[in-house]
């Protein structure tokens, strides 16, 4: 009966598994609980002083691989917090729409204005509701950052043998 | 590692040397060589690719468009390995290793619809990625560089 | 035979219109059994959301199909292509007419019951070619192709099956089939012999009438697309859907009553009791089906015929005469 | 051989592993058959599979003449997925070209990125700490499990239809390859497309509590492996449908450049983990599944002895990661940081489908002069035309589904 063996062990696999609970998440209604590490839309920061961080370097424009970053700079003035000089970002658009999420311009930003957030952007029905503009990525920093910024990966980065320690996670 | 066999067969029939990227056949003893290959037991055919160069000025002398074909085989039982390319013109053609390798075949008509050369005596020189009625080499280095990137918006 | 209103003409006629409206609400609440259990088999929990626990669920699809376009295929053969649907329907209820559901309670008791849903089971190909060769499609052609190849193969072991219950009981009347499997002599086990391996034999060849995997070759959604269906939106799509699980119940339906002693149950002779134990043993088969349907791979096509014309028709001859050798045996007072 | 000892092979086989079968040169059918010269007892049908087609998995499409339910010749077309990206990586620089090779093999980007990345510093020179080594191999490996598990529910499901025992199989892969995502998401913040690799290391360290996250998923799916079996393996029915279909002999498969499971199940031990080993597959033993008959049953035992593997691999590697840098070069700030000299590298790795390679000229400038990728789809691809003919329709889906080829890869 060496071929009744298999069917039943095929039958009893599938009726093993009705036992086990099943997996489903009912995702609308519950959230789905994510890593820290979880990266998703983006936001713009503001400096501990109040002025915005964005020096409109257009650093990450140029490192963007699908080209979704423009970044319109302004010309430089004082700041009104510190007093120095300093370039300001007048325009900043993002299309989430190309955007392949690869963290390259959270990684170049040397005053770790972009950062991305842990809650993806709602979505919408015209392409509109993908074009994050400069309002809307400051409206982002109320959101949940990822842990991931400019200075803390190139910290990581570095090959000196100490070894700058593991980016700390905030406790999510 | 490189064949050591093979790299005496380049230097001794065909009076090649061979730098680690392989010897520089001439295309009318690519065929002669490849059969060579084939039956040091170089069996496994590892990729057929080109590339294209633009005329360009060495110096003074005027150096001609031209295509650089590239093969690589393998003999996986001594798991020995040799790579070997070809030089031709713009406007002539290779000879097709289809015969020798079956897997040549695919790699040879991927070559010629992205890059370009033309493989005489193919069993089926069909373009493979792009649409039959498609004009121009898409990996010409000259071939639609500056198109105007359409903005997202 | 108590006749409803004198006339076995309104009998059948009323008796028909209550059992057909509750096989298809059973049918329709069959199908959300069906999600919820295959469901659970998968770690996962299958309709939840329409209703409580996705009761509603069944006449959301149906209403969700009647509200779907219906689109008919410009080059498809109008004709066969619209009434296939209609036709796969009503062939998966005919064999309900012979089904006893309690001593008493069938619509029509016919002296060659067995006969007559042979002749129904045989019948289903009809719509299947009908939609293969009516949507004009090459992936619906090679389905119906294969429909016609597996029904005429497997109608021959359903046959055989079905002879041995008739053998054994003496009469081709499903009543009298049931009346001699009653007190506990059912025919899958009390010749343990030849009734319980055409009970086996009667189940295999059923789901291959109604294309059920690991029988499903003419609707094989990984290679035909859908196979017959692939031309059918909407509402005749439904149809042919519902008609396959019509067609799996009121097969689960016929075993009970061939093999498993129909309405036959330990208790009184009460009509409503004898019902309950007849859906009861009904349940439990269908069950059983779903547990297979979703547990097993399915079979090439060239595979399954191999499979019945060298071993299961081989084996359903032999089920015969062993079965007529019992029965003689039997005349002969064996046991005496 | 190889420098290491003749692998032993995780599939019980009575031949020494290390003998090549001699090639079985039996009669190859003819991909170029002359269709009007092939007289047929009916009139051929042409039947389209593809490229809109459940089970083709991906944009291919399937040009058959049947001859009754009998496939007489194959023609694959390809280009459906075509995305130049061959073209998109000469324009973009070394550093910006990672996130785009992800997308190629959109169910393994790991070992995508980590072809690309190892031909750039090849090129460059530089060298990759034991740290970023480690993180690596493990990553291909979790990889390679995920992909291979995706591999068989898609394989389950080509066999068993979508309302049936396919779909059950189905599920609970996808039910254990969840995990592994979750456990990339973890790592690197995303789920499909992580972006971990960059050129000199990897651009992302352990979290705290990843090792141990890890080990207890891949114990729970070592555990999980032998219902799979249960339901497939010994199965009539699966056997029926597997055993000696889509056979291909040795030559064959040499000759075509196939790659991975699909040439280890013709026989051939070869494994890039072992013959040229990278990243930190030289300071652990690999070992490589074989099978010998070449049809899409051998295939299958190969995939799963293979997941058993690269759990057992990884499980090993993790408990072993040395602390230390995870960059070996200085840290990339600009589009133009990496600036290989004028030269050319081919560096090929063992991904879940094969050998997967990048060849790359480069001229000095921060941009690559030539970028081609060798995907081993594109090779289990070109077999179709030679296995395909005398098989029925089923048996199209399954051989199909066997070669595990992936169109994002094929059609670059």
């Amino acid at each position: 009966m060496s071929l009744w063996k298999p069917m039943f062990d095929a039958a009893r696999t599938t009726i093993r598994n009705l036992g086990r609970k099943p997996i489903t998440a009912m995702h609308p209604f519950e959230p789905r609980v994510r890593a820290p590490r979880y990266r998703q839309s983006f936001a713009l920061l503001h400096e501990a002083n109040g002025d915005e961080a964005c020096i409109g370097c257009k650093k990450c424009e140029k490192i963007c691989p699908s080209e979704v970053i423009t970044v319109g700079t302004a010309a430089k003035r004082e700041s009104p917090a510190t007093g120095k000089k300093r370039g300001w970002a007048d325009d900043f658009t993002l299309d989430l729409q190309a955007c392949i999420v690869c963290e390259l311009c959270v990684q170049v930003c040397p005053v770790d204005a972009i950062v991305m957030v842990r809650v993806p952007n709602a979505p919408g029905f015209e392409r509109e509701d993908l074009f994050l503009t400069m309002k809307r990525l400051y409206e982002n920093e109320a959101l949940p950052h990822a842990p991931a910024i400019g200075s803390s990966m190139i910290a990581s980065h570095n090959p000196a043998p100490a070894a700058a320690e593991a980016p700390k996670e905030p406790a999510a | 590692m490189i064949g050591p066999d093979a790299v005496l067969l380049a230097r001794d029939r065909f009076g090649l040397e061979s730098s680690d990227l392989g010897p520089t056949l001439p295309r009318e003893r690519l065929l002669e060589f490849a059969r060579a290959l084939y039956g040091a037991g170089y069996v496994y055919l590892v990729y057929i690719s080109a590339m294209h160069h633009p005329a360009a000025k060495q110096g003074e002398t005027e150096v001609p468009a031209r295509y650089t074909v590239v093969y690589r085989v393998r003999d996986l039982a001594r798991g020995l390995e040799f790579p070997f390319r070809c030089e031709v013109p713009l406007g002539t053609g290779v000879p097709s290793l289809a015969g020798v390798w079956a897997g040549a075949d695919w790699q040879e008509r991927e070559a010629f619809d992205l890059v370009g050369p033309v493989f005489e005596n193919h069993p089926d020189l069909r373009r493979i990625m792009l649409p039959e009625d498609w004009e121009g080499h898409p990996l010409h280095r000259d071939y639609a560089i500056n198109t105007p990137h359409h903005p997202w918006r | 035979m108590n006749m409803l209103f004198g006339s076995p003409v309104l009998h059948a006629l009323i008796l028909g219109v209550v059992i057909i409206s509750a096989l298809l609400g059973v049918t329709s609440y069959f199908i959300w059994v069906e999600r919820k259990f295959a469901g659970r088999m998968q770690s996962r929990i299958g309709p939840e959301h329409v209703g409580w626990k996705g009761l509603l669920q069944p006449i959301a699809d149906a209403f969700k199909l009647l509200i779907k376009e219906d689109i008919t295929p410009k080059s498809a053969d109008r004709a066969m292509f619209n009434l296939a649907p209609l036709l796969a329907v009503t062939v998966a209820l005919l064999s309900l007419a012979v089904l006893p559901l309690a001593s008493g309670l069938v619509i029509a008791d016919l002296d060659v019951g067995v006969l007559f849903f042979l002749a129904a089971g045989a019948l289903t190909v009809v719509p299947t070619w009908m939609a293969g060769w009516g949507s004009n499609n090459k992936y619906a052609l090679i389905g119906g192709m294969r429909a016609i190849a597996q029904s005429v193969a497997y109608g021959v072991p359903l046959v055989l099956a079905a002879l041995v219950p008739v053998i054994l009981s003496g009469s081709m009347n499903l009543s009298h089939i049931v009346a001699a499997q009653a007190g506990g002599h059912w025919f899958a086990f009390w010749p343990i012999g030849p009734g319980f391996a055409a009970g086996i034999l009667f189940v295999l060849a059923t789901l291959a009438e109604g294309n059920r995997i690991p029988f499903d070759i003419p609707e094989a959604e990984s290679e035909l697309v859908s196979g017959i269906s692939t031309e059918y939106t909407g509402m005749k799509f439904g149809m042919f859907y519902l008609g396959e699980y019509v067609h799996s119940l009121v097969g689960a339906a016929l075993f009970v009553t061939l093999f498993l002693g129909g309405y036959d149950g330990p208790g009184p002779d009460v009509l409503v009791l004898q019902l309950a134990w007849f859906l009861l043993k009904t349940a439990v088969v269908s069950m059983l089906l779903l547990w297979v349907r979703w547990t097993y791979v399915r079979l090439r096509s060239d595979q399954l015929m191999t499979l019945c014309w060298k071993y299961l028709l081989p084996s359903g001859l032999v089920l015969v005469v062993a079965s007529a050798l019992w029965v003689w045996w039997k005349q002969q007072g064996g046991l005496a | 051989m190889s420098t290491h000892a003749p692998a032993h092979p995780v599939e019980t086989s009575s031949a020494p592993a290390a003998r090549v079968p001699t090639p079985v040169i039996g009669p190859r059918a003819n991909p170029y058959l002359d269709i009007e010269s092939y007289e047929a007892e009916g009139d051929l049908m042409v039947l389209n599979m593809g490229p809109q087609h459940p089970s083709t998995h991906g944009v291919l499409r399937l040009k058959l003449w049947l001859d009754g339910e009998v496939v007489v010749k194959a023609v694959p077309y390809l280009g459906y997925l075509h995305r130049g990206v061959e073209k998109l990586l000469e324009k973009l620089s070394y550093v910006q070209s990672t996130p785009i090779v992800d997308k190629n093999d959109y169910v393994a980007s790991m070992t995508n990125e980590l072809a690309l990345v190892m031909a750039f510093e090849k090129l460059e020179g530089c060298e990759v700490p034991r740290r970023a080594r480690y993180l690596r191999t493990i990553c291909a490996e979790m990889q390679r499990v995920a992909s291979h598990l995706l591999w068989l529910g898609t394989f389950a499901l080509d066999m068993g239809g979508a309302l049936g025992g396919g779909t059950t199989a189905f599920m609970y892969c996808l039910r254990e390859r969840e995990r592994i995502l979750d456990l990339f998401e973890e790592l690197t913040g995303a789920r499909f497309h992580y972006h971990m690799m960059q050129i000199g290391g990897v651009r992302h360290d352990l979290p705290a509590g990843w090792d141990a996250h890890m080990k207890q998923v891949a114990a729970d799916i070592l555990a999980r492996i032998p219902e799979y079996e249960s339901m497939l393996s010994e199965n009539p029915i699966f056997r029926a449908r597997t055993r000696g279909v889509g056979r291909i002999d040795a030559l064959l498969a040499q000759e075509l450049g196939l790659s991975g499971p699909n040439l280890r199940a013709c026989g051939i031990d070869h494994d890039l983990r072992k013959s040229q080993p990278y990243a930190a597959y030289d300071e652990i033993e690999v070992r490589s599944a074989i099978a010998y008959e070449g049809d899409v049953y051998a295939r299958y035992v190969v995939r799963v002895a293979e997941m058993r593997e690269s759990l057992r691999i990884a499980t090993a590697l993790i408990d072993g990661v040395p602390s230390g840098p995870i960059m070996g070069r200085k840290p990339i700030e600009t589009v133009n940081a990496v600036k290989p000299p004028a030269g050319e590298a081919y560096v090929a790795i063992d991904s879940p489908r094969g050998e997967l390679g990048s060849w790359v000229v480069s001229d000095g400038s921060p941009k690559p002069y030539r970028c081609k990728l060798r995907p081993p789809s594109y090779h289990a691809l070109a077999a179709l035309p030679y296995l395909l003919p005398g098989t029925t329709i089923p048996d199209v889906v399954v051989i199909l589904g066997s070669l595990d080829p992936i169109m994002g890869e094929a059609d670059r």
